[in-house]
């Protein structure tokens, strides 16, 4: 059996683990476009904080690819012929498969912007590569420009905070964090990372650039000495459309995570997935999913019989202190109930629709929150016990004695 | 409230040092004695509720508890002793009988502790238990007086019914509402373990507990509670309860508030209503109307178990004893005055009864001296505290000893004397579930199977280095014995010489 | 594998599994000077509410959701199945606490992640809660799945 | 002091022969087989047993006396003729030695039960006659029956059992068994009657040993009308055989299977047969289980058993040659007796060896 993967990333690894967990001997080509083995993409702005070693930021050993017996080529796929089984690189090579992994993972969205090849140091953020680079460009008094608040965003600013002078995050939206927070929740974080040196400038975005200085859509302008794009992601699925193969935003994959097309298989950033909570396929770009779904596709690539079929979107993320966690889907439409518990400078929401969690938002406090992700999740029937009390205090009292005699006194 | 004259009998002494505010103490104390005031962030005490039975102690991690008798003193007076007066001051306080628990605390003689075994030296090589079989296994019941032989001249062997242990003790008779379910179960398991029996006491058999039977001995006292036929016929043996060391003459009551749902099935009586055991049997008002019991219980059984007659050590007890033995009972068990109970009026367990060890030799004695000693098996308690007061007890005759108290000190039990209360912090004499918990079944049952093993060690020891490989050569072999500090009519009584004859 | 296991029934929630964890994982050698006048964050804690109580603590998962949600690899598990933190490559970001279904990842007052490692890092060997526990509410021990 | 007056543990030397066909020899091998055992005894009591030894009045008890002094002998006379027909009373010839000195007066009697005491008493012979031993024992100070079988007889004395039995004049009595022994009391006092072998009617027990067991075995069968009146091991011994062979009727092995009962676990391996009657004894009998060592032989009308407590602690050893059977406590002691043997061996603990002489040959 010969088995290729596209991308290097922790789907990947997570394919290789899950295929190596059936088939110890199949032949296995890893395909990768950066030249590192398989790293903790979200390390890259600790990275840039210091929390981060270089040499820690790898998903496995050193020697993971060679006692898993992988064979790494340095090289970026263009084309899939789903017939002979064959992929093509940028370099004409070609390489055949019995069973293809897609975890190419997403690139940095840019989208036009007058006056932007006049900026000398300006940097995407999504690799170590970028990390490095920007490194190389800052000194402890530059001004960063940081457009995108994002997750990327903001991230980068926590990273850089305390290596340069100055950081703005500018963002069209109005608040930051636009696609996970409302505007209430969105404020204590502005306003948590503004107390800890953040400028902002949201509604607001570059409108043009002229060498170091932007100007501003409300007419202001911003002078900086590095500029950083965090506007977003695409997934990187080009070939695999050229190849006829079904996506919507990106790769549809079933809960086996099988692409349309036969001995297709993809997992992590590039693919979209049923979203339980959701009720709908959507791309979940998150780390669990990425190992679950690469884990699952290699075992089912190896002949294994195995479903992922409880996929939700969540998030932790923290900024000096803050933390915020979410899962689920936690947009106040659909007819999904809000239950809303406030703290001093914490929010806690929990949406519940037909009787089960779908989804929460928790700012600040949010110790033990897995017991709320695990109650999405699972899809709980929230009838059968008193959800009401985990509000303030997670924990697995209103659970039943059977249960916890299952999980605490049982092996899980 | 009046004032009440009592003083605090004891001191809770906190190291505050070490004490790193857990609060442990506080969680852990069912008399409330400790709390925690977050205002000056202290641990405070209140003394008055304090019966010191060291739980507290226990379990403070960094050992920053203790608890004192209370130095506050009044003046001395060696007629109006301290607690002495304090026992005027509750009883006119109160206008109540006085309650204690456990066994009798005052300075009588402890006989055991003033006889001592002999050794092998030299003319007869003392015995190795770690090489050589040392045996323990005792049967209980009559022994049958002639040998018979079939048509082929084969010895019959059918024996009257017997209790087969495989070391010379049983747990005593402690009921299931005086002490907890889970103290009943570490018994029972323990029993099982150890080849041994445990007693149901007048609590009747929780149905949960039917299948430790083999292990059991059920006992019908005067309120007969739980009674019926699937109990006289789950256990090992029936026990009538006649008396009690620790209050003999008087019954018995728990109170309607400890009768839950589990003790009303067990003791087959409504939920809450005392369970009052009266002083006589109300159909034994003589040593026939035993035998008619004794003859009952055996119709019941089908004569398949032996029937156990359980007396207080009395002043008349080797008479008593031997009229037993003629009724037909198969094992006399004799409590010393020293026994323990879950509830006893203070005057009665302080000054009624007399020593097991006097009342053990002067029955073995009676009932060799009458040619019956065959007839029935004696097993005594009253305070049977170590491996060496079993040995002793063996070699002054008895066949086995009944240990209660040393059980309950295994499980935990600090002797703080205050069963009465309920709140037992140890989980052993309490129905509070929360109390309950206290003792975990599986960690009872250890400690009392590591106690029993240790014991039998001990035991097989000392039969050891007197040469001796078999507890029935120890039986009633008094020349093993001797005692220092004993008068004249004490050696008589005890059938023993003194040290140095 | 042994694993600490918590029976509820025999839990008499005393908190001294708390203080037996915290110590142990103080790195100083007497209790007092470990824990007096302080906010100890233990690797275990006691849930109770009316007459429950129960202790709660890494299960040490088959198949850890805190692993695969670990943005940093400082999850692992060891080879003999004890998932452990390693805190020079935690980065603080609480996924892990996001997805342990028992709550049984937990931070000190510098938001260092803490989690059971049954006592394997520190100077007791087997886990202290299990030790110290009165009732063995908390045991550690086999248990076939 | 005397026997009876304090507890007396001793250790000793015990032989004994006997031909399985019955034939008579005399005494003389057996006392020269207590020479080499010299060291085994400390000259403070010897003595032996005969059976076969009075054929001519084989149908009479024979009732050797010790007596302190011509009073009490009086008196036992009076006692004896109110309920025997004297058939003969003689003085037991003795050889005068240097080794034995300050000796009582040694009488025998021969006696036969009064027909019409027995009918009152409503007792067979023998249990009459065991307790009008028991009684002379117990209730006349100065007299002590040492010996009360039929066509048997036990001679015992202060000394060393060789010189015991040059006294007694051994080598001219014939018996078809003998048992012999060697006395090391560790309390000094030598009183005559305390010597052994030590006996009730036929039964006859020479012993080395001290039974731990001792006042556990002796308040069981004190209930049955037996008084231990020296407190020795010997004492007990005789009174269990009596107890146990003429009053419950079993065999010399199944009181074997009583005093030196088989360990738990042992019998917990035997047949169903046997686990059930060992069971039985070990439930009824345990108080006459002696403990601590001991080798025993028990001479009865007709054979004998050697026995050793159930760890072999004491040594034993026995020997076949044709018809003959002999124990002792040394092999050397057997050499003497036969120097050639067919077989020799050392019974296990517990293990009895009973021989028994050929149906009518005594």
């Amino acid at each position: 059996m010969k088995y290729v993967i596209i991308g290097n990333g922790p789907a990947a690894v997570s394919c290789i683990d899950g295929i190596r967990s059936i088939d110890k001997d199949g032949e296995i080509t890893v395909i990768s476009k950066e030249n590192h083995p398989a790293y903790f993409r979200p390390l890259i702005s600790y990275y840039l904080e210091g929390k981060s070693k270089a040499e820690n930021i790898s998903c496995r050993p050193s020697d993971f690819y060679e006692k898993n017996g992988c064979e790494v080529v340095n090289g970026e796929v263009t084309a899939i012929d789903k017939d002979s089984q064959t992929v093509t690189l940028k370099s004409g090579e070609e390489i055949a498969y019995d069973k293809l992994c897609i975890c190419t993972g997403s690139s940095p969205f840019v989208p036009p912007m007058q006056g932007l090849d006049t900026v000398d140091k300006k940097f995407t953020f999504l690799t170590i590569d970028d990390s490095y680079a920007i490194e190389s460009a800052i000194t402890k008094d530059s001004r960063v420009l940081i457009i995108g608040a994002g997750l990327i965003g903001l991230k980068c600013a926590e990273g850089l905070r305390d290596r340069v002078g100055e950081v703005t995050v500018c963002d069209l939206a109005p608040r930051v964090l636009s696609s996970i927070l409302d505007d209430e929740c969105a404020a204590i974080v502005q306003k948590h990372l503004e107390n800890c040196g953040i400028a902002f400038s949201l509604g607001n975005t570059a409108d043009h650039f002229d060498g170091n200085t932007a100007h501003m859509k409300d007419g202001s302008v911003i002078d900086f000495d590095v500029l950083v794009l965090a506007l977003g992601v695409r997934p990187n699925i080009g070939f695999f459309k050229d190849a006829g193969g079904d996506c919507g935003r990106a790769i549809i994959v079933d809960n086996s995570m099988q692409t349309s097309i036969e001995n297709i298989y993809a997992a992590g950033d590039c693919v979209e997935q049923y979203d339980i909570s959701f009720g709908g396929k959507r791309i979940m770009a998150l780390l669990p999913n990425a190992n679950i779904g690469g884990r699952t596709a290699g075992v089912n690539m190896a002949g294994g019989k195995i479903e992922f079929d409880n996929a939700v979107p969540m998030n932790s993320i923290g900024f000096w202190g803050l933390h915020m966690m979410t899962a689920g889907t936690y947009a106040n439409d659909g007819g999904a109930e809000m239950i809303e518990e406030k703290g001093e400078n914490s929010v806690k929401r929990f949406f519940i629709k037909d009787n089960k969690l779908i989804g929460f938002i928790i700012i600040g406090d949010v110790k033990s929150a897995g017991i709320y992700t695990n109650l999405v999740r699972n899809q709980t029937d929230l009838t059968e016990f008193d959800f009401t009390s985990l509000i303030k205090n997670p924990n697995l009292l209103p659970f039943s004695e059977k249960n916890r005699r299952k999980t605490l006194g049982g092996v899980v | 409230m009046a004032i009440n004259f009592i003083l605090p009998e004891f001191e809770v002494e906190r190291n505050d040092y070490r004490c790193i505010r857990c609060r442990v103490c506080e969680r852990q104390c069912a008399n409330h004695v400790h709390s925690y005031d977050p205002d000056g962030d202290v641990m405070l005490s209140d003394e008055t509720k304090c019966v010191d039975c060291q739980r507290c102690v226990c379990l403070c991690p960094t050992h920053a508890l203790k608890i004192k008798k209370n130095d506050a003193a009044l003046r001395t007076n060696a007629n109006w002793k301290q607690n002495t007066i304090l026992e005027i001051y509750k009883q006119a306080n109160t206008g109540g009988v006085l309650l204690s628990s456990m066994g009798n605390p005052e300075p009588f003689p402890v006989y055991w502790d003033k006889i001592l075994i002999n050794a092998s030296q030299v003319t007869n090589p003392s015995i190795d238990p770690l090489r050589e079989p040392m045996e323990t296994r005792v049967f209980l019941g009559k022994k049958p007086h002639d040998i018979e032989r079939d048509e082929n001249g084969n010895i019959k062997t059918e024996l009257p019914p017997q209790i087969e242990l495989e070391l010379p003790i049983m747990f005593s008779a402690m009921s299931y509402g005086s002490i907890s379910y889970n103290a009943h179960k570490s018994l029972a398991t323990a029993a099982e373990a150890l080849g041994i029996c445990y007693n149901t006491g007048e609590g009747g058999l929780h149905e949960d507990f039917y299948q430790y039977g083999k292990n059991t001995i059920v006992q019908v006292a005067s309120g007969r509670f739980g009674v019926y036929k699937d109990y006289l016929e789950a256990g090992a043996a029936v026990e009538i309860k006649m008396g009690q060391g620790a209050k003999p003459g008087i019954g018995g009551h728990l109170p309607g508030a400890k009768v839950g749902e589990d003790i009303s099935k067990t003791r087959m009586i409504p939920e809450g209503s005392d369970a009052i055991s009266p002083a006589p049997h109300h159909d034994i008002y003589s040593i026939e109307d035993l035998r008619q019991l004794v003859f009952s219980l055996k119709e019941a059984t089908e004569y398949k178990k032996p029937v156990i007659v359980k007396v207080a050590a009395v002043h008349n007890i080797a008479a008593i004893a031997s009229g037993i033995a003629r009724s037909g009972a198969d094992i006399i068990a004799i409590d010393g005055f020293r026994g323990g109970t879950g509830a006893a009026p203070t005057r009665i367990r302080d000054n009624v009864g007399i020593p097991i060890e006097l009342a053990l030799a002067a029955v073995d004695k009676r009932l060799r001296d009458e040619g019956i000693r065959q007839n029935v098996s004696l097993v005594v308690g009253g305070s049977v505290r170590s491996a060496s007061d079993i040995v002793k007890a063996i070699a002054l005759g008895a066949d086995a000893c009944y240990i209660a108290t040393s059980a309950l000190l295994a499980l935990g039990c600090h002797l703080c004397r205050t069963c009465q209360s309920g709140k037992c912090n140890w989980g052993i004499a309490t129905q509070d579930p929360e109390l309950v918990k206290r003792l975990n079944p599986e960690t009872g049952k250890e400690r009392l199977v590591n106690l029993l093993t240790a014991w039998k060690h001990e035991i097989k020891e000392m039969m050891g280095l007197m040469g001796i490989n078999s507890i029935e050569a120890l039986r009633g072999n008094r020349l093993m014995l001797r005692g220092v500090g004993l008068n004249e009519k004490e050696l008589e009584i005890l059938g023993i010489s003194h040290a140095g004859e | 594998m042994k694993r600490v296991y918590v029976h509820e029934e025999w839990c008499l929630g005393c908190h001294l599994c708390e203080y037996n964890c915290a110590f142990a994982n103080s790195g100083i050698a007497d209790m007092v000077k470990a824990l007096k006048n302080k906010k100890i964050t233990p690797r275990i804690h006691v849930e109770e509410g009316g007459k429950i109580h129960y202790a709660v603590s890494c299960r040490h998962c088959e198949d850890p959701l805190c692993i695969k949600g670990c943005i940093s690899g400082a999850l692992t598990k060891d080879d003999e199945g004890v998932v452990t933190i390693d805190h020079n490559k935690c980065v603080g970001c609480l996924s892990c606490m996001l997805l342990c279904p028992y709550g049984c990842i937990t931070t000190d007052e510098n938001e260092t992640v803490l989690k059971c490692e049954l006592c394997m890092k520190n100077s007791c060997g087997a886990p202290a809660c299990v030790q110290g526990c009165p009732n063995r509410a908390i045991v550690y021990e086999e248990v076939q799945e | 002091m005397r026997e009876g007056q304090f507890r007396n543990p001793s250790g000793c030397a015990i032989a004994a022969e006997i031909s399985k066909e019955g034939r008579r020899f005399s005494a003389e091998k057996i006392i020269e087989s207590m020479i080499p055992m010299h060291d085994r005894s400390n000259g403070l009591g010897g003595g032996f047993a005969g059976y076969g030894i009075y054929p001519k009045y084989k149908d009479f008890y024979a009732f050797h006396l010790f007596f302190d002094d011509r009073h009490i002998k009086k008196d036992v006379e009076e006692y004896l003729k109110e309920r025997y027909e004297i058939v003969l009373s003689e003085e037991i010839p003795t050889r005068k030695i240097p080794e034995i000195t300050d000796e009582p007066i040694i009488w025998r009697y021969f006696l036969d039960p009064l027909k019409s005491v027995l009918r009152s008493a409503q007792l067979d012979e023998k249990e009459f006659t065991a307790r009008v031993v028991m009684h002379i024992n117990t209730h006349m100070k100065g007299a002590y029956v040492f010996s009360s079988g039929k066509n048997m007889g036990a001679f015992k004395a202060v000394g060393f059992p060789e010189d015991v039995g040059r006294f007694y004049m051994l080598d001219e009595y014939k018996g078809y068994a003998w048992t012999s022994h060697g006395r090391y009391p560790t309390n000094t006092p030598g009183w005559w009657g305390g010597s052994h072998p030590f006996g009730l009617l036929d039964y006859t027990v020479v012993h080395n040993g001290e039974i731990s067991s001792y006042d556990a075995n002796r308040r069981f069968i004190e209930m049955f009308g037996y008084k231990c009146t020296l407190q020795t091991d010997t004492e007990v011994m005789a009174y269990i055989a009596d107890f146990l062979l003429r009053r419950k009727g079993l065999t010399p092995k199944e009181m074997a299977e009583i005093i030196a009962a088989p360990f738990w676990t042992t019998i917990a391996k035997k047949s169903e047969e046997d686990e059930k009657r060992l069971t039985y004894f070990r439930t009824i009998y345990s108080s006459l289980l002696m403990t601590g060592p001991f080798s025993i032989v028990v001479g009865y009308t007709g054979g004998l058993m050697a026995l050793n407590d159930r760890l072999k602690l004491r040594s034993m050893v026995a020997a076949e040659k044709d018809d003959m059977v002999y124990i002792a406590s040394e092999e050397t002691a057997i050499r003497i007796m036969t120097p050639e043997v067919d077989r020799i061996w050392s019974p296990a603990g517990g293990e009895p060896v009973i021989v028994n002489v050929k149906e009518g040959a005594y």
